[in-house]
């Protein structure tokens, strides 16, 4: 851990003094507001943080309070973080766009004193839930716009905190000793941080993490990748969720890099390429968003630009990599690969303002394999890991080099992970958290006595990369009749990696074989009918057309074939499969409003079609109740048919990755 | 969410008030013998069916027309006729039904162009573009720059207005009115052809306007909802004629109202 | 002392405002005779304007274009007559392909500039007809060579000579080509007005100037009416042609002279037709008279400009002219 | 494509707001000016740096001049050859009078003669727009030339009508008449046109080019925003007729070294707009685009068919380029109404969003 004259830095504020000695003038934050960077260098930010935190002080927060921060990424709102912090308060990020109901829930459970709101949205939310807040004695904002005219009996703006601050600083000698002593009483095992997890099912669970399970984690990822105070990255991930605390927090304050807050949402993009960021985090959905902007462009261009682009894409998807991971290619391939940076990869990376990242992390889901290579093709080192917020983010990352599309990695710096026997993966690291809020119960389901911790994920250890790969939650992994691992989500996933399938509901727990549910993706798969000329007058007949039925065997086929690689799963490849009539809808109950499948519901819903799959028949006639866009609700009636496919004998390990 | 004292806190004088206004265009007479008054800190609304001589009001308001009778009293200054510059440096701001932004301009030049009357340095110094010219320019950016966060427009503030959709473009001419930190704004239509979620937002805007900078303002508006919502006292005029003056609440009951709106009368 | 040194200075400034406020209207009756030249000289020359602002009028009148080219289109219709004369052509058969040149002009300005800027504003159709201007000169010059031409006017049986009158104390000579000029305009102007009021093709070109979907509601689509006006206006072009390339040379000097249309227009307006003919023959006129006896004054050479500072005069104090209807602008 | 902007942000207005806010043009920029200050002084070839780069620039400053009136402020004038021509006479006249006075001194002080005399004519644009303020600027035209043609006065009663520019030396050197150097003249040009384009540039970004461009875009709103019509469009006229003063001065003084009153004829009017139309309306660099295309078109013309073998006579070459002008006009007006600058824009934006198509 770091050291500085007054002795260790192990709690946050204590390394905001000494990067304020050691990096004084580089930039600790930037922010883009009204239209230009202002930015803070670290003996700044620490002058802010101090006027702030004497503030709190004098405003009565005192050690072990909890203190709520509601809204987006603003450099005060992360300031009020270190402030709390200095005087042993307990900071409780919360996500800004949480409903007023769930933030009540987190404020009072955490017994937060303070509120600490972005703008009047939010105070309006903490207002409409005021009676429910027993323990608030004050909220602070940020924004005064439309809160001039607020009762400010318990209401004051950071400007006038930071004023009390300074005041205070200014009129009284012994007030700096006073705060310093109080950064000198905080140690690495303090409790750092309280982040709330919104679990799937439930009321959301307070996380505790101590300054040393922030701070070891954060600087062993800066250490997994050589991050330092060159070092540059945009916060634009909800503050409440561990990602950002380590990214845009931790790592910073370790490393000394500087963090840059975006103007507005909607101008991220464009603010990341102001910065030109060389350290990027972001899950799957964005660097998809990426691609599908770049493909919609694309396909508007001219004729000639479009070949030029497709003739480098593919020669980068062929040498790209090869480049990236120093292996030895031809110097032709250089050398057309030189131009086409030139020609394409630069100027694209440029517009996605990503040119200058060095590192680039996807998490939080599993990636499309093309859409992995995609990036890191064009020489983005796009990584992926794998995280928790009970570990303070790191358990596995791949290392640079070593880079597979369908792994989360290797277990990270003092990181040990294993593979339960029923196949749940289990970690221990010094970021393990300290357990949930006031809830010991759930603490010693998920915390054995002896550190280590379940994820709740089930997976597998890749014997030929060390790597560990994620195949779905724990709880939903079934197993055939024979006694073979199924893993609905992993086989789900791989399957809609493929652009003409837009959904996928996989079936085989306590069953013989695997059989799939597929919805085809109407864009893709319409534009692929008009190009081969296949007629059909609606969704329906699309669905159900012998052609389309083969186009997606071979997707399932090629399905089969990955999973025949891959020893744990071989044996549960697709034997059977069917389109859907009818898209999958959430109106109809078949989607949660968060877009993921219902395995139940539908196999409820369909009963006809899954006992058609499994007795062998061919064509299962079905009548459906839809609910229509006028909320009407009426009956769909249809044949679907069932086709066959063959698995793929198990070949291990040969050409794996 | 109104200040805890009540709206009667925030209305304060009579700080423009229109007596007996006549004006005709050759033998049409668009507006007969109209008095109003507008109060500072108020939202007042002016309706009416199609041709009542709503827009023309605002345009005698702020000096485009010149009314053939009747007198403007405008901070305690009477006058029979206003003339457009007067209005502006008096502190009258104004957007159009039609948007009458400068369309070859970015959103960021229109507003800052409402800020000339603020902005005093000269040729010398402006053709230098440097000392007090670029702390002028510097200073007023700042401000315009407020208006860009306040109204939610970052994201387009180098784009030709003409390129913009209809919605953001009103939302940029409100921009460039609100530039001039007028006394009075009068809004015509300010949500003509928008649809629901940019009329909430636009509503926002103006109720955020007319609090956080406290401004008075004066709207002609079609949709009777917003109108009810957003207005402390309405008008109605038809046929250039006034049929109704009063809280919404008022108006709406009244009978004159239904009939001109049903075409009853006439 | 100083009564000495005023007195010339005085009396050079009496000298002065005699010479502009006296004297010419003394020589005008001294000499009416000379004084009645002027006025014809004056007439002639303001009927040649009233042909060219004429067709202005017609084009602006029924497309809202403000044609330029119209100057240029006078030296093009003509140079084409004598052009084609002079390689043989015999001279009516000269005139009726002058005429269809001149159709087949109107057809490829609709086809090129009008149609493809329709919905344009204005002011870019008026550069582009500086568009049609330059490409003219240039096609011309090379169809036709850049050397001036003498216009034909025996073949054409237009009459030579002049008549002339002992009268007033002296004489009056009217050039017989200028008589015919103002028949045959005379004519014109009554042709298009019967054309304008009795055909259908004529009241359609009235309601396109009122509005387009009027004209449509007549069954002529717009582009065809396009074609039609910038026809007619070149045939007015040609007759202009005719006669001024009889009077002086056939040059693309012309083409200067063509832009007093413009002033013209100032004064009559830019949609009246009689507008175009008084204000003519009062630019005309003017210009004459102040030459004659004003222009001496300052060295002469004032019809250069004289035309232009009127129709300023007139922009500022009657902007819409003589005749046109007022302008209201509404936001 | 050549726009690689990541890592470029702005902390200050200033620099945000600056007239070249991206790396790249900054460069592009001082590549282009060290190619003219540098680059074709070292040719030393006459006829490039005499009989192109010279006027070239001059006819560049002249449509500054009318663009900053027809192309910011939205006021058509035809009457840009006369300001030319009063800048021009009144240099003539001034260093006939003050010999002894630096003659640059004079060449932009003849700017403000003709600034005051584009004011009087600017009166009328307070009642008028459009063509009917086209038509009164053709009386300044008009009047004007008609003045350099009748006013002897100014040509110090020349018996040839023409004036003839004195030799006059700065700091020792030759820089006007016969006896000046092209290099000598192509620097005083280039330097003083560098400085006025810098100035212009300034102006059109700041407060007073908003009030232009608004005027322009929509003169009653801009009233509303208590802007005043008439002050705006005269000063407009005034700096306007400044840049054609002082372009017609160093046409005269440092181009041509002598010249009678049709140099300033309703043509030079019409050439100066038809480099703004082409160039491109409210545009600086597209003064600089109108007037290379069509000042060097002839040249091109002429030269061009020349060393394929195919001499064409000076009086086609004139024809064909009066041709070529008119129709380029109308096919610019139909593809792009705002020229061959806002061509270069969208290029610019192309090579800035590539490979996207925008």
């Amino acid at each position: 851990m770091a050291d500085n004259a007054a002795g260790v830095a192990d709690t946050f504020p204590k390394l905001l003094l000494r990067n304020a000695e050691r990096f004084r003038s580089l930039p600790a934050m930037r922010h883009k507001d009204l239209g230009i960077w202002f930015t803070w260098t670290w003996a700044q930010m620490r002058d802010e943080v101090r006027a702030f935190s004497v503030g709190l002080m004098e405003l009565g927060l005192r050690r072990g309070d909890k203190i709520a921060i509601i809204g987006k990424n603003k450099p005060r709102l992360y300031w009020a973080m270190c402030a709390a912090q200095a005087l042993g308060a307990v900071p409780v990020p919360i996500y800004a766009d949480s409903v007023a109901d769930e933030m009540a829930y987190v404020i009072e459970h955490s017994e937060a004193t303070f509120a600490i709101a972005e703008d009047q949205e939010q105070v309006d939310k903490l207002l409409s839930i005021a009676d429910r807040l027993t323990h608030i004695r004050m909220t602070l904002y940020d924004e005064l716009r439309g809160l001039r005219d607020y009762d400010h009996a318990h209401m004051m703006s950071i400007d006038d905190v930071q004023k009390i601050g300074r005041d205070k600083l200014a009129s009284d000698p012994g007030a700096l000793a006073q705060w310093q002593a109080e950064v000198d009483k905080g140690s690495a095992s303090d409790l750092a941080i309280i982040l709330y997890t919104s679990g799937t099912t439930g009321r959301p669970k307070g996380v505790m993490l101590s300054n040393a399970n922030v701070m070891i984690s954060a600087d062993n990822g800066n250490k997994f990748d050589n991050l330092t105070e060159k070092d540059s990255v945009i916060a634009y991930l909800p503050i409440a969720w561990v990602g950002d605390h380590i990214f845009s927090y931790a790592q910073s304050y370790m490393a000394g890099y500087c963090v840059s807050c975006p103007e507005a949402a909607e101008t991220v993009t464009e603010d990341r390429r102001e910065i030109g960021t060389t350290y990027a985090f972001a899950p799957p959905r964005i660097y998809e968003n990426l691609i599908t902007l770049t493909m919609v462009r694309m396909a508007d261009a001219s004729r000639l630009k479009k070949a030029m682009f497709d003739y480098f894409i593919e020669h980068a998807r062929k040498w790209g990599e090869k480049i990236l991971n120093k292996e030895p290619v031809p110097l032709g391939a250089r050398i057309i690969y030189g131009l086409g940076e030139f020609l394409v990869y630069g100027p694209l990376k440029n517009r996605f303002g990503i040119s200058k990242v060095r590192i680039g992390y996807t998490a939080g889901e599993a990636i499309g394999p093309e859409i992995f290579r995609f990036f890191r093709s064009l020489g983005i080192n796009l990584k992926q890991l794998y995280g928790q917020t009970e570990a303070s983010v790191y358990i596995t990352a791949q290392p640079d080099g070593e880079i597979y599309a369908d792994t989360v990695g290797k277990p990270n710096i003092d990181v040990e992970v294993k593979v339960s026997p029923d196949g749940e993966v289990l970690f221990r690291s010094p970021g393990v958290f300290q357990g949930y809020y006031k809830d010991p119960e759930k603490t010693a389901e998920v915390k054995t006595p002896d550190g280590w911790v379940h994820t709740g994920d089930a997976g597998f250890m890749d014997e030929k990369s060390g790597h560990l790969k994620i195949i779905d939650r724990a709880k939903d992994v079934g197993r055939l009749n024979d006694g073979t691992l199924f893993a609905p989500k992993y086989i789900e996933n791989k399957l809609k990696f493929f652009p003409n399938i837009r959904e996928a509901v996989a079936y085989g727990d306590k069953r013989d074989f695997v059989c799939v549910m597929l919805n085809i993706d109407l864009t893709a798969v319409s534009s692929w009918a008009e190009r081969n000329g296949v007629v059909y007058a609606s969704y329906q007949e699309l669905a159900s057309h012998p052609r389309v039925y083969d186009l997606l065997r071979g997707h399932v086929e090629e399905v089969n074939r990955s999973l025949a690689e891959e020893k744990v799963m071989a044996g549960a490849q697709i034997r059977r499969f069917l389109i859907l009539h009818k898209e999958l809808d959430a109106d109809d109950g078949e989607l949660t409003r968060t877009l993921k499948v219902r395995r139940g519901f539908i196999a409820d819903r369909y009963e006809p079609l899954i006992k058609g799959l499994y007795e062998g028949a061919s064509e299962v006639d079905i009548a459906t109740e839809v609910t229509f866009e006028d909320g009407r609700k009426g009956t769909l009636g249809a044949r679907v048919r069932i086709a066959d496919v063959m698995p793929m004998p198990a070949a291990p390990m040969e050409k794996a990755a | 969410m109104r200040a805890p004292g009540g709206p009667d806190a925030r209305i304060g004088d009579v700080l423009l008030s229109v007596e007996n206004v006549s004006l005709s265009f050759g033998g049409v007479k668009a507006i007969s013998d109209v008095s109003l008054d507008i109060r500072k800190g108020e939202i007042r609304a002016i309706i009416g069916p199609n041709g009542a001589g709503k827009t023309s009001m605002l345009n005698v308001i702020n000096g485009f027309y010149t009314p053939q009778r009747g007198r403007i009293t405008f901070r305690g200054q009477t006058r029979s006729k206003m003339r457009p510059h007067e209005a502006a440096e008096g502190g009258i701001a104004r957007t159009f039904q039609n948007v009458a932004l400068f369309r070859g301009m970015s959103a960021l030049d229109n507003i800052m162009a409402g800020r000339t009357l603020k902005m005093h340095k000269n040729l010398f110094w402006q053709l230098l573009r440097w000392g007090p010219a670029m702390a002028e320019e510097v200073a007023h950016r700042r401000e315009v720059e407020e208006i860009i966060d306040f109204l939610k427009i970052q994201d387009i503030r180098r784009v030709p207005v003409g390129r913009l959709p209809y919605g953001l473009q009103k939302r940029v001419e409100l921009g460039r009115a609100l530039a001039m930190e007028p006394d009075l704004l009068l809004l015509d239509e300010p949500m003509a052809g928008m649809n629901l979620e940019e009329k909430e937002d636009m509503s926002r805007y103006i109720l955020d306007a007319n609090e956080h900078f406290g401004t008075t303002i004066a709207l002609i508006e079609h949709d009777m909802g917003v109108v009810m919502d957003l207005s402390d006292r309405v008008v109605v005029l038809d046929h250039g004629i006034k049929i109704a003056d009063g809280t919404p609440a008022e108006v709406k009951n009244d009978q004159a109202v239904i009939d001109a709106y049903l075409g009853v009368a006439h | 002392m100083h009564v000495e040194k005023q007195r010339p200075a005085g009396s050079a400034l009496m000298h002065f405002l005699y010479l502009i406020f006296i004297d010419p209207f003394v020589q005008m009756a001294q000499a009416p005779d000379l004084l009645a030249q002027t006025l014809w000289e004056g007439l002639v020359s303001g009927m040649l304007y009233a042909l060219i602002a004429l067709g202005f009028v017609l084009i602006f009148k029924a497309s809202g274009v403000f044609n330029f080219a119209q100057g240029i289109m006078v030296v093009f219709a003509a140079l084409t007559l004598v052009g084609l004369y002079e390689a043989g052509v015999p001279a009516f058969l000269a005139l009726a392909l002058a005429i269809v040149v001149m159709f087949i002009l109107a057809f490829v300005v609709e086809r090129s500039v009008l149609r493809p800027l329709v919905g344009q504003p204005d002011i870019i159709l008026f550069m582009a007809t500086f568009g049609i201007t330059y490409f003219l000169i240039g096609f011309g010059e090379i169809v036709f060579g850049g050397d001036p031409k003498v216009m034909i006017t025996a073949p054409l049986y237009l009459p030579k000579g002049a008549i002339t009158y002992h009268t007033l104390g002296g004489m009056v000579q009217l050039q017989k080509i200028d008589i015919a000029a103002a028949v045959i305009a005379s004519l014109m102007v009554a042709g298009l007005a019967i054309f304008f009021s009795r055909t259908r093709i004529g009241r359609a070109l009235r309601a396109v100037a009122d509005s387009h979907e009027a004209a449509l509601s007549v069954g002529i689509s717009l582009e065809q009416i396009w074609v039609i006006v910038w026809f007619a206006a070149g045939l007015v072009a040609l007759v202009t042609g005719i006669f001024w390339g009889a009077r002086s040379d056939v040059s693309f000097a012309l083409e200067v002279i063509a832009l007093k249309a413009l002033p013209v227009l100032i004064l009559g307006g830019f949609t009246s037709i009689p507008g175009a003919i008084v204000g003519g023959l009062i630019i005309g006129l003017g210009e004459k008279i102040v030459e004659f006896y004003w222009g001496p004054l300052v060295g002469g050479g004032t019809d250069a400009w004289f035309a232009y500072v009127i129709a300023l005069l007139f922009l500022l104090f009657r902007p819409q002219g003589l005749f046109g209807e007022r302008i209201i602008e509404r936001i | 494509m050549l726009y690689r902007e990541t890592g470029q942000f702005k902390t200050t207005y200033q620099s945000d707001s600056a007239i070249f806010p991206i790396l790249q043009d900054r460069i592009g920029l001082a590549v282009i000016l060290a190619v003219a200050f540098i680059a074709i002084p070292a040719t030393r070839n006459d006829f490039i740096i005499n009989a192109v780069m010279t006027p070239f620039l001059i006819f560049a400053l002249a449509s500054i001049g009318l663009n900053i009136l027809t192309g910011y402020t939205g006021l058509l004038s035809l009457g840009t050859g006369a300001f030319m021509g009063v800048g021009a006479y009144a240099c003539y006249k001034l260093t006939t009078i003050f010999p002894q006075v630096n003659i640059l001194v004079w060449v932009v002080a003849s700017g403000f003669f003709s600034a005051a005399v584009g004011v009087l004519f600017g009166l009328p644009s307070l009642r008028i727009k459009g063509f009917y303020l086209a038509i009164a600027t053709l009386a300044a035209q008009f009047f004007l030339e008609w003045c350099f043609i009748r006013v002897p006065w100014l040509y110090n009663y020349n018996v040839s009508g023409a004036i003839e520019v004195p030799q006059r030396e700065l700091f020792g050197i030759i820089v006007t008449g016969p006896r000046a150097t092209s290099e000598t003249r192509y620097y005083i040009v280039l330097t003083l046109v560098v400085v006025l384009t810098w100035l212009a540039s300034n102006l059109v970004h700041g407060r007073i080019g908003r009030m232009w461009m608004a005027v322009r875009d929509m003169d009653l709103a801009a009233e509303l925003m208590g802007i005043r019509l008439l002050p705006t469009k005269l000063l407009a006229f005034a700096v306007s007729s400044f840049y054609c003063g002082v372009a017609g001065a160093l046409m005269v003084f440092l181009w041509y070294g002598g010249a009678e009153a049709s140099v300033f004829g309703i043509n030079q009017s019409f050439t100066i707009l038809f480099m703004v139309i082409i160039g491109g309306l409210g545009s600086m660099i597209g003064s600089f685009m109108g007037a290379a295309l069509i000042f060097i078109l002839p040249i091109l013309l002429r030269f061009v068919p020349e060393s394929l073998g195919l001499p064409l006579q000076s009086a086609t070459v004139e024809q064909l380029s009066f041709m070529i002008v008119g129709a380029m006009i109308i096919v610019i007006l139909i593809v792009e109404p705002a020229g061959l600058a806002r061509l270069w824009q969208i290029t610019k934006q192309k090579l800035r969003v590539w490979p996207f198509p925008y």
